[in-house]
């Protein structure tokens, strides 16, 4: 029997230059939820993930995922290992076909197989609706959809955790709808684990909240604790929840 | 897509075929041209792997090259092997070569990889005429054509030399065809794009891009043994950073990361040095100018416009 | 020779080397810095230099010096003129896109090349240095009678090649003052952070590259006049400039000024160097594989910040 | 992007690809000479295609080697031709590059159907081109100085009979600098395999005479300064033997009077160093009472032969071995002496062996091979020379000048036999 909580990390820390951005994170994502990361600009929560996929070291701590220690895991492996990641700033292939990013996407797991892997990357265009632009070229979408495109890239490697770094930044309000969506489809089967500015949409998918302030857990909880605790109202979401 | 692969092995099938029948079609003088365009032709597309596919700009792959042409001369003249062994022991000094190369100058990137690379080709260069006692330095040496025999056929006639090239060109060819439609040479195409996201979409860049430098290298490093095997010279000239140059110009003039560029590429320059120097002298100059207006009005150089606006699926 | 004076006479021969490579490497670091090109032809423009120093030189008779400086003065200058016409006509065509520029610049380097053989000829062309005077040099040690100072067999220098470090770094300090304390230099410096910002302020980038390009071309030209007295104008003397001018760029970090100047001085200085201690082919594969193993361990340069 | 827009031009571009593709094709048809068949036998001109450094390092010699062509060819014209047929020159540009000069040789055979090539200086060019004529059997005359036909390392196609080679002029100077200069040698060469034949020939030939290379100090070709190098010349060293090549030579003789001052050793040169360039040039006052061997002497001396005389007049160069229009272009006298004497030993050859298309090509070769001795003449106006037929190389005498203001002196002219040495080949024995 798995255990309840799919990755967690002790004492994770990340120091640039004498600034900590990152104080001995301890952290617990509990299977199939939906959990957000949120805390005000600068708080650390994209060295944090970045940490925990690898793709940026951390200076000390540990990371666990499925019970197994992949602190000195590179990047790729620990992705191989079923986590997905979205970057905050669009990195979709601008010089090829939608078609052909997703289809990078879907091969590294399904491999020689060009029909299953064309069949997956039109099935996540599909989901996201770019299907009807597969064969256009990425770099010419607009900034939206190419923000979507980076959530199907993610969709396409059929992860068991999903992260996701500021989705929402630079959707229209329709599309902020879709992609609820999409996430409260992909709640239970996936463990999503979403930084997000966004209240709204946070509210809306959110099982589990982790606060971030100053590189450090200010605290955890559902939305309902969190909108409940004083230290938080007072840190970070002040009026704005309020109002 | 399936409509595509046909068309591509169509082209790819194609050009072998007209290579093949442009030898009954041609004038002595061209038949012999284009023995020499197809060995440069496979030097050419191994560093279109490399540049055009991956999107790794060597400056130093007349290291290779002349790792594979001294590899192979040496073999033969030095230690008297037959040529079979020989080019054995040309494109494994070439793998050796390019492997150490990949893992040092791959801990760099962009333009520090560039002169990295540069910086060894002309270490390798300096070393060649270093060990002058062993590999008569500049002058190089000449394989006899007693010795030219590959597989029990005399390689210095016309036609066995022609067809010994073709042969090797095909393969490569094919080979490159094959490997940038497999699944590695796609992620090498991602790679080139967008290597960060590669790396976070769980491919291992290192060892994709550490792969690509080897098969990059030991291909030029082919095409220098054959060089040597095919003409009987080996000389420091080929080891010179004009011999670096040469195959990107190729690369680009032909265009960057299609099957088809390094041929088109190299036939062009050739051509392009030949017919001119028979106009003038001062030949050069039309080169030069020639190279400016294609930047000018064909950029993606003469394949990659003809994929860019006939034929989409250039592969 | 014993090895003290040894190396101070090969330290010396470094220092000239530094500094005609730190002009010209100069050149191509804030071409690269600013317009973000790689310039092939740079080299060629060295050449250029060289070549209409000898023509000018040579087409004064009397005191070499007026044709020295006049050379010194309207070399650049052509060379920079040259440059920023093919910038204007090749290169803001192609939009400075990376790729296409490479073979343009190897273009222009054919026909820079070409066109110098036909007027200039093949033929090495000296200069007369302005003045050239042998210097022997002291060298002191402390022997058996005390402190003494000898005169070792060999170890000199000449006027000129003291001039050229001096001049050197004339020249390197008024490029610094351009850059930092005028209002040109301000200019180039926001294009080179950011074109599309320095646009919107109303910097006329377009120009600005012209300007950087001729720049660029000029200071290899001003290296090769300085050199010409002691080497010689020949219409293939571009290509080694150009790969050490790279190196230099390359290890003092991307477009930084001092860190281009510190690496000049370190190739120059240990190229020298590395001579006294082994045979000269060797020591030019052994500083060449330094240097690569350098890159390879700090990739971004001595004073390059990561990217 | 609709399909429309896109189909117009596919047409357009796919119909100028393929003008493109006729145009070439009939273009080529129009080149002359193409066809693969032999020109009918005896009839027409004699072609010589000529293998010429026009541009890269050597194009300094290329322009001479060209002047002493024409010149050599008019002459030959005057005089009736070879076999009663006229003699015409192909030239092509090598680019002194050996890849280059393979592709020319084979342009020559195939392309322009000339008899034979000839005119190769530089010996990365030979050994790159002379495989290439080998197999396509057309001879192949070298002018080069390089020991590469005789060391046995070419084919039967290849020949050097217009000028010694370097193994020989420097053996020949060993007695000279023993007896003369003094025994303890620094040689100073460059990194190239030119340079060894220097340092392995000269080194073994001056411990025949009793002296002895106190250092050898080869320079790396891409070196432009040479002072740091010199304090690697042992304080004992009684004379300096230098060879450099390429431009950067200037300054290795400046540097070189930078660094001695005024206590200099005795200097001997080989002049290929400063071929094309004036003594007069400044920074080579240091070169005044300083040896150099010279291949032919380039400031006519006192007793200079009538040959001599109609040689300079037929080239274009004056006493001084400069251009007559212009004196400060010089030639590079103590090499291009070599096309002369080898178009007029074709010549002899042809006429010998009854010479009419490229199938007595084989015949061409055995007369030369048969020949032994030339005359000092105005066909050799370098002064005679013996062949050697089973190495496909001639030996004559060198001279070793003093510069006395600013003008070289012979001093001592070596006789033919001090170049001897023993045969490393035999090509007549091998196949054609």
């Amino acid at each position: 029997m798995a255990s309840v909580n799919i990755l967690s990390t002790k004492g994770l820390t990340k120091t640039y230059g004498g600034i900590d951005a990152n104080m001995d994170v301890d952290f617990e994502l509990q299977r199939g939820k939906v959990t957000a990361l949120i805390g005000p600009n600068g708080a650390g929560k994209s060295t944090f993930v970045g940490m925990i996929c690898g793709r940026i070291s951390a200076t000390r701590g540990e990371v666990f995922f499925e019970d197994q220690n992949i602190s000195s895991m590179p990047a790729h492996k620990r992705i191989q290992l079923g986590i997905a990641y979205t970057f905050q700033i669009t990195s979709v292939y601008a010089g090829l076909t939608l078609l052909e990013n997703t289809a990078i996407s879907a091969r590294r797991r399904l491999g020689k197989d060009n029909v299953a892997v064309n069949a997956k990357a039109l099935e996540v265009l599909e989901r996201v609706g770019l299907a009807d632009r597969a064969h256009q070229i990425a770099g010419d979408l607009s900034y939206g959809h190419q923000r979507v495109l980076e959530i199907a890239l993610g969709l396409a490697q059929d992860p068991v955790l999903f992260i996701l770094d500021e989705p929402t930044q630079g959707l229209a309000e329709t599309e902020i709808d879709d992609f609820v969506d999409l996430i409260n489809a992909l709640s239970g089967d996936t463990t999503i684990l979403l930084i997000e500015h966004n209240m709204d949409v946070v509210m809306r998918t959110a099982d589990q909240i982790t606060v971030l302030e100053f590189g450090k857990t200010l605290a955890s909880g559902t939305p309902s604790e969190i909108h409940n605790n004083q230290a938080v109202q007072a840190a970070y979401l002040g009026t704005a929840v309020d109002a | 897509m399936t409509k595509n692969s046909l068309y591509s092995h169509c082209l790819h099938f194609g050009t072998i075929a007209l290579l093949v029948a442009l030898f009954f079609l041609l004038p002595a003088y061209h038949v012999g041209n284009l023995s020499r365009i197809m060995v440069l032709a496979v030097y050419a597309m191994g560093f279109n792997l490399l540049f055009g596919y991956t999107g790794l700009l060597s400056l130093g792959h007349a290291l290779f090259f002349a790792t594979g042409m001294y590899g192979l001369g040496m073999a033969m003249n030095t230690f008297g092997l037959p040529s079979e062994l020989a080019l054995i022991v040309g494109v494994v000094c070439a793998i050796l070569v390019s492997t150490a190369i990949g893992l040092l100058a791959l801990r760099t990137t962009g333009v520090a990889f560039m002169i990295v690379t540069l910086m060894f080709a002309q270490a390798g260069y300096l070393t060649v005429l270093y060990f002058g006692s062993y590999t008569r330095g500049d002058e190089g040496f000449v394989i006899q054509q007693a010795e030219r025999i590959f597989a029990g056929v005399d390689i210095t006639g016309e036609t066995s030399r022609y067809f010994a090239a073709l042969i090797l060109f095909s393969i490569v060819f094919l080979l490159i065809a094959y490997l940038v439609r497999s699944p590695f040479g796609r992620t090498l195409v991602a790679i080139r794009e967008n290597e960060e996201r590669t790396k976070m979409l769980g491919y291992d860049t290192v060892r994709h891009k550490l792969l690509a430098v080897i098969i990059s290298g030991s291909i030029s490093g082919l095409a220098g043994a054959a060089y040597a095997l095919l003409f009987g010279y080996v000389g420091a000239t080929f080891a010179t950073v004009q011999y670096s140059i040469f195959p990107l110009l190729w690369v680009l003039l032909g265009g960057a990361g299609t099957t088809l560029g390094p041929l088109i590429g190299v036939v062009f320059m050739f051509y392009l040095i030949d017919l001119s120097s028979e106009l003038t002298q001062a030949y050069m100059l039309i080169a030069g100018v020639v190279l400016v207006l294609l930047t000018l009005f064909a950029p993606q150089g003469l394949a990659g416009e003809i994929r860019r606006k006939v034929f989409k699926w250039l592969p | 020779m014993d090895f003290g004076p040894h190396l101070l006479l090969a330290s010396l021969e470094g220092a000239v080397t530094a500094a005609i490579l730190a002009l010209t490497a100069m050149g191509l670091s804030i071409v690269f810095g600013v317009m973000r090109v790689v310039n092939v032809a740079h080299g060629e423009f060295f050449m250029i230099g060289a070549v209409i120093a000898w023509a000018v030189a040579s087409s004064f008779t009397g005191n070499p010096a007026i044709g020295f400086i006049a050379a010194l003065i309207v070399a650049p200058l052509i060379a920079g003129i040259i440059a920023a016409v093919a910038d204007k006509l090749i290169l803001q065509r192609v939009n400075y896109d990376p790729d296409r520029t490479i073979v343009a610049t190897i273009g222009l380097l054919y026909i820079i090349q070409q066109t110098a053989l036909m007027t200039f000829g093949p033929d090495a062309r000296p200069v007369t240095p302005p003045f050239n005077t042998r210097l022997s040099l002291p060298w002191f040690e402390i022997g058996e009678s005390g402190f003494v100072m000898t005169w070792p067999w060999g170890l000199s220098t000449t006027s000129y090649k003291l001039f050229v470090i001096v001049a050197a770094i004339a020249v390197l300090t008024g490029l610094w003052v351009l850059m930092t304390r005028t209002k040109a230099g301000l200019i180039m410096r926001a294009t080179q952070q950011d074109s599309e910002t320095a646009q919107a302020f109303g910097v006329p980038v377009k120009r600005v590259y012209s300007y950087v390009f001729g720049l660029g071309a000029g200071l290899a030209a001003v290296g090769a006049v300085l050199v010409v007295p002691i080497q010689q104008a020949h219409y293939l003397m571009g290509h080694d400039p150009l790969l050490l001018s790279f190196i230099v760029v390359i290890i003092g970090g991307l477009g930084s000024l001092p860190g281009t100047v510190i690496a000049a001085i370190l190739i120059g200085m240990s190229d020298g160097i590395i001579s006294v201690f082994f045979s000269p082919t060797l020591a030019k594969i052994i500083a060449t594989l330094v240097v690569a193993l350098v890159l390879v361990f700090r990739p971004h340069g001595l004073l390059g910040k990561k990217v | 992007m609709s399909d429309k827009s896109i189909k117009d031009p596919t047409r357009r571009s796919a119909l100028k690809l393929l003008g493109a593709g006729a145009g070439l094709a009939a273009a080529s048809s129009f080149i002359p000479g193409i066809s693969r068949f032999a020109h009918a036998e005896g009839a027409g001109p004699i072609k010589l295609g000529f293998q010429m450094h026009s541009t890269g390092i050597g194009a300094s010699y290329g322009r001479w080697y060209d002047r002493t062509t024409q010149a050599a060819v008019a002459r030959i014209n005057e005089m009736g031709g070879i076999n009663g047929r006229e003699v015409v020159i192909v030239t092509e540009d090598d680019g002194t590059d050996p890849k280059r000069g393979a592709e020319v040789v084979e342009k020559f055979a195939t392309q322009h159907n000339c008899d034979m090539v000839f005119g190769t200086l530089f010996s990365h060019v030979v050994y790159g081109s002379a495989p290439r004529a080998g197999e396509l059997k057309i001879p192949y005359f070298v002018c080069s100085e390089g020991h590469h036909v005789a060391s046995g390392a070419l084919n039967r196609y290849s020949m050097q009979p217009g000028i010694t080679d370097v193994r020989s002029q420097v053996q020949a100077m060993a007695p000279f600098i023993a007896n003369n200069l003094g025994k303890k040698i620094t040689m100073v060469y460059p990194d190239f395999a030119f340079g060894h034949d220097h340092r392995d020939y000269f080194t073994a030939a001056i411990e025949a005479q009793g002296g002895e290379v106190v250092a050898s100090i080869a320079i790396p070709p891409t070196e432009t300064s040479f002072t740091r190098y010199f304090p690697n010349i042992p304080r004992e060293t009684e004379v300096l033997y230098h060879v450099m090549v390429g431009p950067a030579v200037l300054t290795f003789v400046k540097e070189l009077g930078e660094f001695f001052g005024p206590q200099r050793p005795e200097i001997f040169g080989f002049l290929d160093s400063l071929e094309a360039v004036g003594l007069n040039t400044p920074g080579l006052e240091f070169l005044e009472g300083t040896y150099f061997w010279e291949g032919n002497p380039r400031h006519a001396q006192a007793d200079q032969s009538e040959f001599d005389k109609s040689f300079r007049a037929a080239v274009g160069v004056n006493e001084m071995g400069a251009s007559i229009d212009d004196p400060n272009d010089i030639s590079t006298y103590s090499h291009m002496f070599s096309c002369w004497e080898t178009l007029n030993v074709i010549k002899k050859g042809m006429e010998a062996s009854g010479y009419k298309g490229p199938k007595d090509r084989q015949s061409l070769i055995e007369a030369v091979e048969a020949m032994t001795a030339f005359e000092h003449s105005d066909d050799h106006p370098q002064g005679a020379k013996v062949m050697n037929g089973k190495t496909h190389q001639v030996f004559g005498h060198q001279f070793i000048s003093k510069v006395t203001n600013g003008k070289m002196v012979v001093e001592h002219t070596t006789s033919i036999e001090d170049g001897f040495y023993e045969d490393a080949v035999d090509y007549t024995t091998q196949s054609f």
